[in-house]
């Protein structure tokens, strides 16, 4: 298993100790609280990704071979998730986000909000997310 | 009759809905989508079904039996949609998928009849974007040019300025019977009048005026009038639009295929008499009986007395979110009914509505299909509780204290 | 496995289809109207009423949980329907409510797109109204010209006319996969292939093809492939649209609304992806459902093996209905399936036909919205019995007595 | 009850008479071999009623207070009707004919020929014989 998707499954398991929906979310919402928020100024419409529930910002660096992101939305459930997918990838090698699955995702019991058809703009993040490892590998990797 | 008998009895009409028992995250379903789509009472599966399992054949032209029932049923339904809506006559009515479809129609029939180059058509900030785009992309089209009725703060038309809007180039107003965001009830026959005097043509968009009101097309003074019947307790994918005889016998048809044509050769096509030439292609036949079956099922539970019942809901609700602090309504029109929308102040709507999903109850949030009038209030959507027949004072509580629980988590 | 048990059994799948039992005038119901409209097996009728009766929502952009199962399974009829033809892409297959409004889509959104004034479209003689009428609107409004592949005495399209036909005027090319009178299974490799060749479009009609062959949209080679639900035992008013992902994408909008909108503003609109650009308004969400649970039913029974057994029946019937005295069959291809039309020499269709159904025996007769082809044998229409799995050679042989009776009547 | 209805309740218990389809339409296809033809030269496209099951032919005199039809079709069935429609009209007088119900057509068995959506002419037809009546009523008898 990639380091990702490690990572991701350790997330999981900290979401999978609630019995009750509400410790979950009142949880999700602390995270989204504590996300590294992208630069106000850094909000540009690139770094937009629309959907039509709620928005979100991403933006990521590459640093000696590792990819950081930040990011943030309007909505704080949209937030939460954004952190806790920004958290599993996070300092993460380039191939490994390639390659993570995400299968967890499935455990934290947040899987409604990563439908393709919720409009929420999370599943167009984990695209975007992987895009920025592929051009980074591109660019900074050529191989 | 004794008068206890008369009452409307919420209880029995919950019965006739059996999805209205499911559970939903183990919270029995609190179902606040209605402006979205009804739910259907069993009268209306059943009458498909028994349509499934009887005559089901593909209508009009057939030499045998089970075609000449499916048949008589399909434009059985057309006479009860004109009756229900008081329609002149009944071959004004014209069976489509949706408002939306009914909408596309009327607009892609009248470019280049009606519609030339320089015209204009007037739609209002409220509008729902089935009412906004099909007019865009015709006016692109031919080139004719989309204007806009503005709003009030409250949520009302401004129809005042319709005198100065209302030029000799506009040859068409389409705007909303009811709002699907704020509930307003535009004047109708004031905007109509003010048309007709002016020889504008008027469509009405009443897919959600057609489930609170009653409608009658001769009094409202309009030239079109177009629903959905998936909004009113009918099945998905049914729909209508109704429109004046003389209007409709001269416009060209919209879609090409069987059924909508008198002859065809590859020298030249004649088309069929109303209602049959804007239907081409093989209808949701039972669809359409199910719409009748949705009619025929508002008729016996005395469709009158459910609207009342119903905004004595939709009024104990807006009493009730009133007392919520932070809550603010968008739209405040004298005149409304059917949708209450609201943010509470400081939480996403997308927030708000996630955690009352987890509390089993159903609303709408975002923007509605509404952009522009999102734009016009710069917020970016709402949650909307949107309300029916079925609905009660319990499950209102119920939404007021799943709201408190949002707020608590969320502010 | 026993082979006894792999064996079709045509009586089970009779069981499938409640309707079948049903006595007409006395006589059980003898079902050879499949080409207008198939019967549904249960499957199909209990999973729309599972739908309405669990999870009825209006789908997409919901927050709560029943839009979020209904947008699910409508989602996933998708992907069936994409598997069930071998497109490459699921968001390739649009919902629409049948071939006549896919065809309509098609033609429209190529408007002004393709189609320019000067340009060509072609189609065939033998095409259904649904593939001519709206060319011919179309071209109209531009400008173009519809131009026509000849067919020969026994039905067959004249393939080898196409070289010289095809000239670089010609913009695309729509044929029917199976002509719904003759019975012809056209080439459509071949023909796709000299379109192709020549950067032509192909569009193939399947609304017959669909319930008679297993259809691999890939290996066919066309651009579009349209088809009906209802014609391939799904509900009534369900259609479908496939197209190749990099023309629709390129392809304007046809309908607007909501749904098929990335952003709406009175200075200007943008659309959304497809699949969504090209559904605007609210889907028959249960139709599709029903759609998704034909093709279970088509999976679960062997598609194949009901085809193989539905060939032998219409074998059967062309040998048994060639015994009778004046009959001559109108199509007379090589390569033929689903239909067999013909006519009593000295008998009219409708007499014809009238006689069948006092037999309980269900024909269509007429012009099957094919007016050029019936010009083209200068004949007033034909007695069509069409085919379907569930049909037998007893009903076979109630055809062939049923005519003998009606021959006795009217020569 | 005028004229037109009163002969055609004979004519449907004429109809009545029959158990058996097969009689009755039998019965039918005599009938409509017995019509009183159009001339060949009158079966012009004015006189013409299209269906796309059937096509019909009528035409109509007017003689001293009374109409006369002829008729015609290409289905035996058609034709069949078209001769009961005819026999119950013919030599009748404008008002009876304008006046004329013909709920007796219930009673004849043949009634699902007669649906508006069957498209066979012969609805088509009914309402032009009353055309006729009212025309030569305000040519001829302008009162
Ligand atoms: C005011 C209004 N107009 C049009 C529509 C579109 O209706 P449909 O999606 O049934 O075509 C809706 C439905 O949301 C609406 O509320
Ligand atoms: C070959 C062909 N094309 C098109 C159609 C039209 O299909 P629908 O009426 O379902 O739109 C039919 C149906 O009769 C057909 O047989």
């Amino acid at each position: 298993m990639n380091a990702v998707d490690e990572k991701g499954l350790a997330i999981a398991s900290e979401f999978e100790m609630f019995d009750e929906w509400m410790d979950k979310y009142n949880y999700l919402i602390e995270l989204g609280k504590s996300l590294p928020l992208i630069d106000e100024k850094d909000k540009t419409t690139s770094n937009l990704i629309s959907g039509c529930q709620s928005r979100v910002w991403l933006s990521a660096n590459y640093e000696n071979g590792k990819v950081y992101f930040k990011g943030d939305s309007d909505a704080i459930i949209t937030k939460g998730i954004v952190s806790v997918l920004i958290r599993s990838m996070d300092g993460a090698g380039v191939d490994d986000i390639i390659a993570s699955e995400l299968d967890w995702l499935d455990n934290t019991g947040l899987k409604e909000h990563l439908s393709p058809t919720r409009s929420n703009g999370l599943v167009a993040m984990i695209k975007q997310m992987k895009l920025y490892a592929m051009a980074f590998k591109v660019k900074y990797e050529n191989k | 009759m004794d008068l206890a008998v008369m009452q409307y009895s919420v209880d029995k009409i919950r019965a006739d809905f059996p999805i209205l028992k499911q559970m939903i995250r183990k919270y029995p379903l609190v179902y606040f989508d209605n402006g979205a789509t009804t739910q259907k009472p069993v009268k209306v599966i059943e009458a498909v079904d028994r349509y499934y399992l009887t005559i089901n054949s593909n209508i009009h032209r057939g030499v045998h039996y089970l075609s000449n029932e499916a048949t008589d049923a399909f434009e059985q339904a057309r006479k009860r949609v004109a009756t229900f809506i008081n329609a002149p006559e009944s071959r004004e009515v014209i069976f489509t998928k949706g408002t939306t479809e009914s909408i596309n129609l009327v607009a892609n029939s009248l470019a280049g009849f009606l519609l030339k180059e320089g015209d204009e058509v007037m739609v209002t900030e409220m509008e729902h974007h089935a009412n906004i785009v099909p007019w865009q992309m015709v006016c692109e089209r031919v080139g004719a040019k989309l204007k806009v009725v503005p709003i009030s703060d409250s949520g009302e038309l401004l129809v005042e300025s319709l005198d100065s809007l209302l030029t000799e180039r506009v040859k068409i107003i389409a705007f909303a019977h009811v709002s699907n965001v704020l509930g307003t009830i535009n004047p109708v026959q004031e905007i109509c009048a003010k048309a007709h005097e002016r020889g504008i043509l008027t469509l009405v968009d009443g897919a959600q005026g057609i489930a609170h009101q009653t409608v009658d097309v001769q009094s409202l003074g309009c030239d079109f009038y177009v629903f959905s019947g998936h909004k009113m307790y009918a099945p998905m994918g049914t729909g209508v639009l109704w429109g004046k005889a003389s209007l409709l016998e001269s416009m060209p048809p919209y879609q090409g295929g069987g059924e909508m044509i008198d002859k065809v050769s590859f020298t030249g096509t004649t088309y069929n008499v109303i209602p049959y030439k804007f239907e081409a292609g093989t209808p949701d036949v039972g669809g359409v009986i199910g719409l009748m079956a949705a009619i025929d099922y508002l008729t016996e539970i005395d469709f009158g007395s459910a609207l009342e019942y119903e905004e004595g809901v939709m009024h104990y609700a807006y009493e009730s979110l009133k007392q919520i602090e932070g809550l603010r309504f968008i739209g405040d029109a004298k005149r409304r009914t059917g949708v209450i929308s609201f943010i509470l102040n400081g939480a996403h709507p997308y927030d708000v509505g996630s955690i009352l999903d987890h509390q089993g109850i159903a609303v709408r949030t975002g923007h509605h299909c509404a952009q522009p009038l999102m734009d016009r209030f710069a917020i970016p959507g709402t949650v909307r509780a949107s309300f029916s027949i079925y609905n009660t004072r319990e499950e209102v509580d119920k939404l007021v204290a799943g709201l408190k629980v949002a707020a608590n988590m969320l502010l």
